[in-house]
């Protein structure tokens, strides 16, 4: 072979040998970077987990990330947690169930985080509340509603978020007090939709309702549902409310087009209940004059008189960010504030220890006192926290902003009624 | 069917026909690209089928092989109606054919491309290897291992005959090998052809403009113009057949 | 210079696939790190995914986006199986193959025999058709929210063995390939993607060629998909995202089209990178993009496409 | 469930509107297969473009939508040509396989996609209306008037479209490209020109497309995404590359849908084009309008 064959081979290897090296470089660097094992540690890490990027909801999976630093800042502020500094480590869990198990793998082996809190997807909490289960490690679901979540009852998942089925218990309330006769349900074609409509329908026979109840599925990424509002509008008896378990974009295409046919607000009021209706910003361009009268399910509003550390949050995050905070950053927030005292409370980082801490918890969140339910039927009570505020409010003027919207539901929290054109 | 070896260039009446093509035609909307066309070929014979541009020899052969289904008329091969059969069928049964337009295995390299077309008639890869490294070795083709994206235009030429070549046809169908090729290398094509013709016992069709090639190989020849059959014979015939300078050359102005 | 190149090239590259086989196996014991193991194993099945469909992409020279469809079909029937009818995992497995088998025949037959473009776009329509039933059918698929799955080796606290599963799947889906790919078939499926004329011209029935490739690649793909699925436990309609798509073409074409090792590498690459790079998450797609327009733009062998341009250089070439 | 007449009527109309949309994508795709025998995967990422184009344009410059249409089309226009002449030339220029274009194209939307998620935000965005909503009522039928106005926008940009390609020389020249590009090339078309002019029209007219849905349909990074599938249907509906067959199939898809949505089940809504799709290949690959070609 020509020497010119030697270089070749040369080349080859060093390749190799180098691609080897790097791989074991990086081994090394994680190896290395772990806490020694025998020294006292200095700090104490918690886990948070959520979407930051697509094909995740990034948006939403930001806000929860603020609402948990602003948690951990407090505690710091406070001197921290058995004597040591509190740090929190939160991963992007992309909105796939792939990465929330690998994010919870690398929190727990490796960052050696004693409990977790966080996600916005339900599929992607599901998968990580089986990664927590394997290892026994507390988490604190703050942001995802799916009932199935509680109704596994596993002992490590703990639910500071509402869920549909609470939910669905709230809206059918509201609507058999306001009178509403026909309901129709357009429901949109993925398990939150479908759940809602089913819990939705259940509550309303729980409460005695007579009137009629119609559910239609529609396609999420449908951009046209005329034909649909069309088929409604044109029946003998059309519905007064139309109940909209529809994530954007078709829920709100769903407002506009019905009031572009003049199905809403005059013959039927449309209840947005997926919590995008406090999302004002993108709300009022995309629905305009049909936003009118538009009821809305929300956790949160402005106007709810928080606690006193609601209140502090709320400076905190519009010195910050200059803005009003959404309710994903309240979920963030009082979801880490339980994690936190629990980890007081039991005096220890040992995770059975923090399980029976978060059971016995009785702390004075955002909006109320959180305590976790221990009843286990009906099955979606287990670790839930079944006082978690929801409301209902309106808009009733174009544009609109929660700030000066009404709660017009439960009464308890109500500053205006329910008001018709 | 051992045929013992006919005179080349005289009728032979006994020798076995190979193909037979009967009254063949094929429209695109109006145009007549063949029209009511028959044509035989016996064994061992080479066949040349000249015509001007757009006589439709290449809608023809495109037909004959398969690759187009004909309006009207057949095809017989070796005594069997092959008519709409699809191409890898017809090439099969031993009929091959190279194109006008070249399609190279533009990825593969030259030994490769080859024991390609050997492949259908070999039992296992090795065999059709071995087919494929003949072939190289008859055409003359340097560095069998080059990329075929690499060659020259004789190059390529010379692996698309070759590759045909090596699904031992008993009739190969050879369209416009020697276009664009300078005058040496039409010589060194004829030395090629009528090398395979030796090696090989088969019978060619030859379509070509390039008439020192055709008029020196062919045995018989068939001159095509829009879409029909306007003269067969000897080269010597066509050469001084009225019908066939008129149709190259367009009528003669009678004064 | 006559000398079979392929031939002394192969043996210096069958010596670096050796040694990278070595090192792969023994990786485990050098990290000791579930996070890292696990990163790896998920990474095993992105190059077993990126290498199928590079077959389609580099070979037959068909663009396939039904893959992840394909890998979906494996993963929702294998579960769906297990958990209505109680068959065995393996059983189930086996039958997600078959399924995703079957669901290629049905792309193949209605798009294979008409022009590469139409391959694409009946691919496309397949996959957006079953992305439409998975979110809809929700009584069985439990629509977005996904599907449990039971684990495959039962709730083991390590990912270890799954690592050595995954990496055993790849080795022999790697070996298979390269065999059948150096094979008499493997000629036949070049020639009929470099020209499809050509080769039904030489004896070659393209369509049957191409049936056979495409039902060769989705099989495999299928069956990777319910190996993922019983890896993570929940089956969901993210597997067959655009998102997941892209990766595995970003993969196969950094790491080079028409090559074999080349989409392991790449697989291998990306996964660690994106993994690496966990703070860049709003730009993950907008590298991965680029890095696809680029390659295809300047550097369109890929990178062992690259190396082994080099190495036939530094032979001598 | 009783449909009485006006409810279809009216779902004929809706159907019809649509498809004047549909139309504007797919002539412009349609376009640029016949002339360089790519599909172009990233024609969905051009309507969302154009939508964003018109969104900063009327907010942050407080143009008239009317006045920065005009300029999103122009806009469009120069971002078709350049995509052509550094991506898409070389792989014509080198003859490579039609799997080149189609992962180049992928790679693109992939890369807008993301920009836009990156840089414009993942928030649902919607630019102000062309029209402010208005009904009209035909007896007892009833039509949203905006949407109306903005089809007959849609149509006119069609109609122009029209007569360049079939009026004037580049036109002809793109034609000419279509039927076969190397007798094209002998001729002395400057086929890379007329490569350049057509994928800038489809990148216009894309765009178009995009700034007059989006004040109706929404704006966010994906948006594109179901246009561009619908537009895919309606040139295998239609025939690759043939025009007319592009500018009816559309018609038809529009009314299919909205038909559709009434008498079967909402759910299903964006799966019947595909199915129309996969029915078409199967009967009639080179679709109503196309021709059987054979590359021999």
């Amino acid at each position: 072979m020509s020497s010119k064959g030697g270089i070749g081979a040369k080349t080859l290897y060093i390749i190799v040998g180098l691609v080897a090296v790097l791989v074991i470089a990086v081994g090394v660097a994680y190896y290395l970077s772990l806490p020694p094992a025998g020294q006292e540690v200095q700090v104490i890490k918690i886990g948070g987990v959520g979407p930051l990027s697509a094909p995740g909801a990034s948006i939403q999976g930001v806000e929860l990330k603020k609402g948990i630093e602003i948690a951990v800042e407090l505690i710091n502020q406070e001197g921290g947690l058995l004597g040591k500094k509190v740090e929190l480590v939160f991963e992007d869990t992309q909105g796939t169930p792939e990465k929330g198990t690998t994010a919870m793998e690398k929190l727990i082996m490796q960052d050696k985080v004693p409990i977790v809190v966080g996600e916005y997807h339900s599929s992607v909490f599901l998968a990580e509340m089986e990664v927590a289960r394997k290892y026994g490690i507390p988490i604190i679901d703050a942001s995802a509603w799916s009932s199935t979540i509680r109704t596994k009852q596993y002992r490590e998942v703990f639910a500071t978020a509402p869920c549909t089925a609470l939910n669905a218990e709230h809206e059918a309330k509201f609507i058999v007090a306001s009178g509403f006769k026909n309901v129709l349900i357009l429901a949109e074609d993925t398990d939150y939709g479908i759940d809602m409509a089913r819990d939705l329908t259940s509550a309303l026979r729980r409460l005695g309702f007579n009137g009629s109840v119609v559910t239609e599925i529609v396609s999420r990424t449908a951009k046209d549902f005329t034909p649909t509002l069309l088929k409604y509008k044109n029946l003998p008896t059309p519905p007064d409310i139309i109940v909209l378990p529809a994530t954007p974009p078709a829920g709100f295409l769903i407002i506009k087009q019905a009031y572009e046919i003049g199905l809403v607000p005059e013959i039927a009021l449309a209840y947005e209940v997926t919590g995008a209706g406090d999302r004002y910003t993108e709300l009022w361009p995309a629905v305009g004059d049909g936003g009118k009268y538009l009821v809305y399910f929300t956790p949160y509003s402005p106007r709810i008189t928080l606690t006193s550390l609601g209140d502090k949050v709320r400076e905190i995050y519009k010195s910050r960010y200059g803005a009003e905070p959404t309710y994903i950053v309240f979920n963030g927030f009082d979801a880490a504030w339980a994690a936190l005292h629990a980890i007081k409370k039991a005096g220890s980082t040992t995770p059975s220890a923090l399980i029976k801490a978060l059971e016995t918890l009785d702390i004075m969140g955002t909006r109320g006192v959180i305590k976790f339910s221990n009843a286990t039927s009906p099955a979606y009570y287990y670790h839930q926290w079944l006082e978690v505020p929801v409301l209902t409010c309106q808009y009733k003027e174009v544009n609109q902003a929660p700030t000066e919207s009404d709660i017009i539901y439960p009464p308890e929290f109500a500053t205006g009624t329910l008001v018709k054109p | 069917m051992g045929q013992e070896e006919g005179f080349i260039g005289c009728w032979d009446v006994s020798r076995e026909k190979v193909l037979e093509i009967q009254d063949l035609s094929k429209h695109f909307g109006g145009v007549k690209a063949v029209d009511n066309f028959s044509m035989e070929v016996f064994n061992g014979e080479i066949v040349g089928l000249i015509g001007p541009n757009g006589a439709g020899k290449t809608t023809l052969i495109n037909v004959v092989t398969g690759f187009l289904t004909p309006d009207k008329g057949r095809v017989v091969f070796l005594g069997e109606d092959v008519t709409g059969l699809p191409p890898h069928k017809i090439n099969s049964r031993g009929m091959a054919r190279t194109f006008q337009l070249i399609k190279p295995f533009a990825n593969l390299r030259v030994l490769d491309a080859i024991a390609v077309g050997a492949l259908s008639k070999s039992r296992g890869k090795k065999e059709a290897y071995e087919k494929a490294t003949e072939i190289v070795r008859l055409l003359g083709l340097k560095d069998p291992y080059r990329v075929c994206s690499t060659l020259t235009i004789v190059e390529e030429k010379l692996v698309e005959l070759g590759r045909a070549l090596a699904t031992r046809p008993k009739l190969l169908l050879i369209d416009e090998l020697a276009a664009g090729l300078r005058p040496h290398e039409i010589v060194d094509m004829r030395k090629i052809i009528t090398a395979i013709r030796k090696e090989y016992d088969m019978s060619m069709v030859v379509v070509e403009h390039v008439m020192p090639l055709v008029m020196g190989i062919s045995d018989r020849v068939v001159v095509m113009s829009s879409g029909a059959k306007i003269a067969e014979g000897t080269p010597e015939e066509i050469a001084k057949d009225p019908k066939v300078i008129a149709a190259y050359l367009g009528e003669r102005r009678r004064v | 210079m006559d000398i079979d190149v392929r031939a002394l090239l192969s043996r210096r590259i069958n010596i670096a696939i050796i040694a990278g086989a070595v090192l792969l196996l023994l990786l485990p014991l050098i990290l000791r790190h579930e996070y890292w193991i696990y990163v790896f194993t998920i990474g095993y099945y992105y190059a077993i995914l990126a290498l199928t469909w590079n077959i389609m992409a580099g070979y037959l020279r068909r663009v396939s986006f039904a893959h992840m469809a394909l890998a979906a079909i494996g993963a929702y029937t294998s579960t769906l199986t297990i958990i209505n009818f109680k068959i065995p995992l393996v059983l189930g497995m086996f039958l997600g193959m078959v399924v995703g088998a079957l669901s290629s025949l049905f792309i193949g037959y209605l798009s294979l025999r008409l022009r590469g473009v139409y391959f694409t776009l009946s691919t496309l329509a397949f996959a957006e058709i079953f992305r439409i039933v998975v979110t809809v059918e929700y009584q069985y698929t439990r629509g977005s929210l996904g599907l449990e799955a039971p684990k495959l080796l039962g709730n083991i606290l390590t990912y270890v063995p799954y690592y050595y599963v995954a990496l055993a799947f790849l080795g022999a889906v790697t070996i298979l390939t390269h065999l059948m790919l150096n094979s008499g078939l493997g000629l036949r499926v070049k020639a009929v993607g470099d020209s499809e004329e050509a080769a039904e011209a030489l004896g070659i029935n393209s369509a049957r060629i191409k049936v056979f490739t495409f039902l060769y690649s989705s099989a495999i793909a299928s069956l990777a998909g319910a190996f993922y699925g019983h890896l993570i436990g929940l089956v969901s309609p993210e597997i067959c995202g655009f998102e997941q798509l892209a990766l595995v073409i970003a993969m196969s074409v950094v790491g080079g089209l028409g090559t074999i090792p080349g989409p392991i590498i790449g697989a291998l690459l990306i996964e660690l990178l994106a993994e690496y790079l966990r703070g860049f998450g709003i730009y993950r797609y907008l590298i991965l993009a680029a890095l696809i327009i680029v390659t295809i733009r300047f550097f369109r062998q890929g990178i062992f496409g690259w190396v082994k341009k080099r190495v036939l250089l530094g032979v001598g070439m | 469930m009783v449909i009485e007449l006006t409810a279809l009527a009216e779902n004929l109309i809706v159907g019809l509107l649509m498809g004047s949309f549909y139309a504007l994508m797919a002539v412009g795709l349609s376009l640029m297969f016949s002339v360089m025998r790519i599909v172009n995967f990233a024609h969905g990422e051009f309507y969302a473009l154009g939508g964003y184009i018109l969104y900063y344009l009327t907010t942050l410059f407080g143009l008239n939508n009317f006045l920065a249409l005009p300029l999103v089309m122009a806009g469009m226009f120069a971002i078709g040509l350049t995509v052509e002449r550094l991506l898409l030339r070389p792989l014509l220029v080198e003859a490579l396989g039609g799997e080149y274009a189609i992962i180049t194209t992928f790679g693109i939307s992939l890369f807008i996609v993301n920009f836009a998620i990156a840089f414009f935000g993942p928030e649902y965005k919607t630019p102000p209306s062309f029209v402010p909503i208005f009904r009209i009522s035909l007896g007892t039928l009833y039509v949203s008037g905006d949407r109306v106005l903005v089809s007959l926008i849609a149509a006119g940009i069609l109609l122009a479209t029209c007569l360049i390609i079939y009026k004037t020389r580049i036109g002809l020249a793109m034609r000419a490209t279509a039927q076969n590009r190397d007798g094209a090339m002998l001729c002395g078309i400057e086929v890379f020109k007329t490569n350049m002019t057509a994928t800038g029209l489809a990148a216009m007219l894309a765009g178009a497309a995009g700034a007059l849905l989006s004040p109706i349909m929404l704006l966010f990074p994906e948006a594109g995404s179901i246009p561009a599938t619908k537009s895919y249907v309606v040139i295998a509906l239609g025939g690759m590359g043939s025009l007319p067959g592009a500018i009816i199939g559309s018609i038809v898809l529009g009314v299919v849908e909205s038909l559709g949505t009434v008498l079967l089940s909402a759910a299903y809504r964006d799966a019947y084009s595909f199915l129309v799709l996969i029915t078409v290949l199967l009967l009639r690959p080179q679709g109503i309008f196309g021709v059987k070609v054979r590359e021999v």
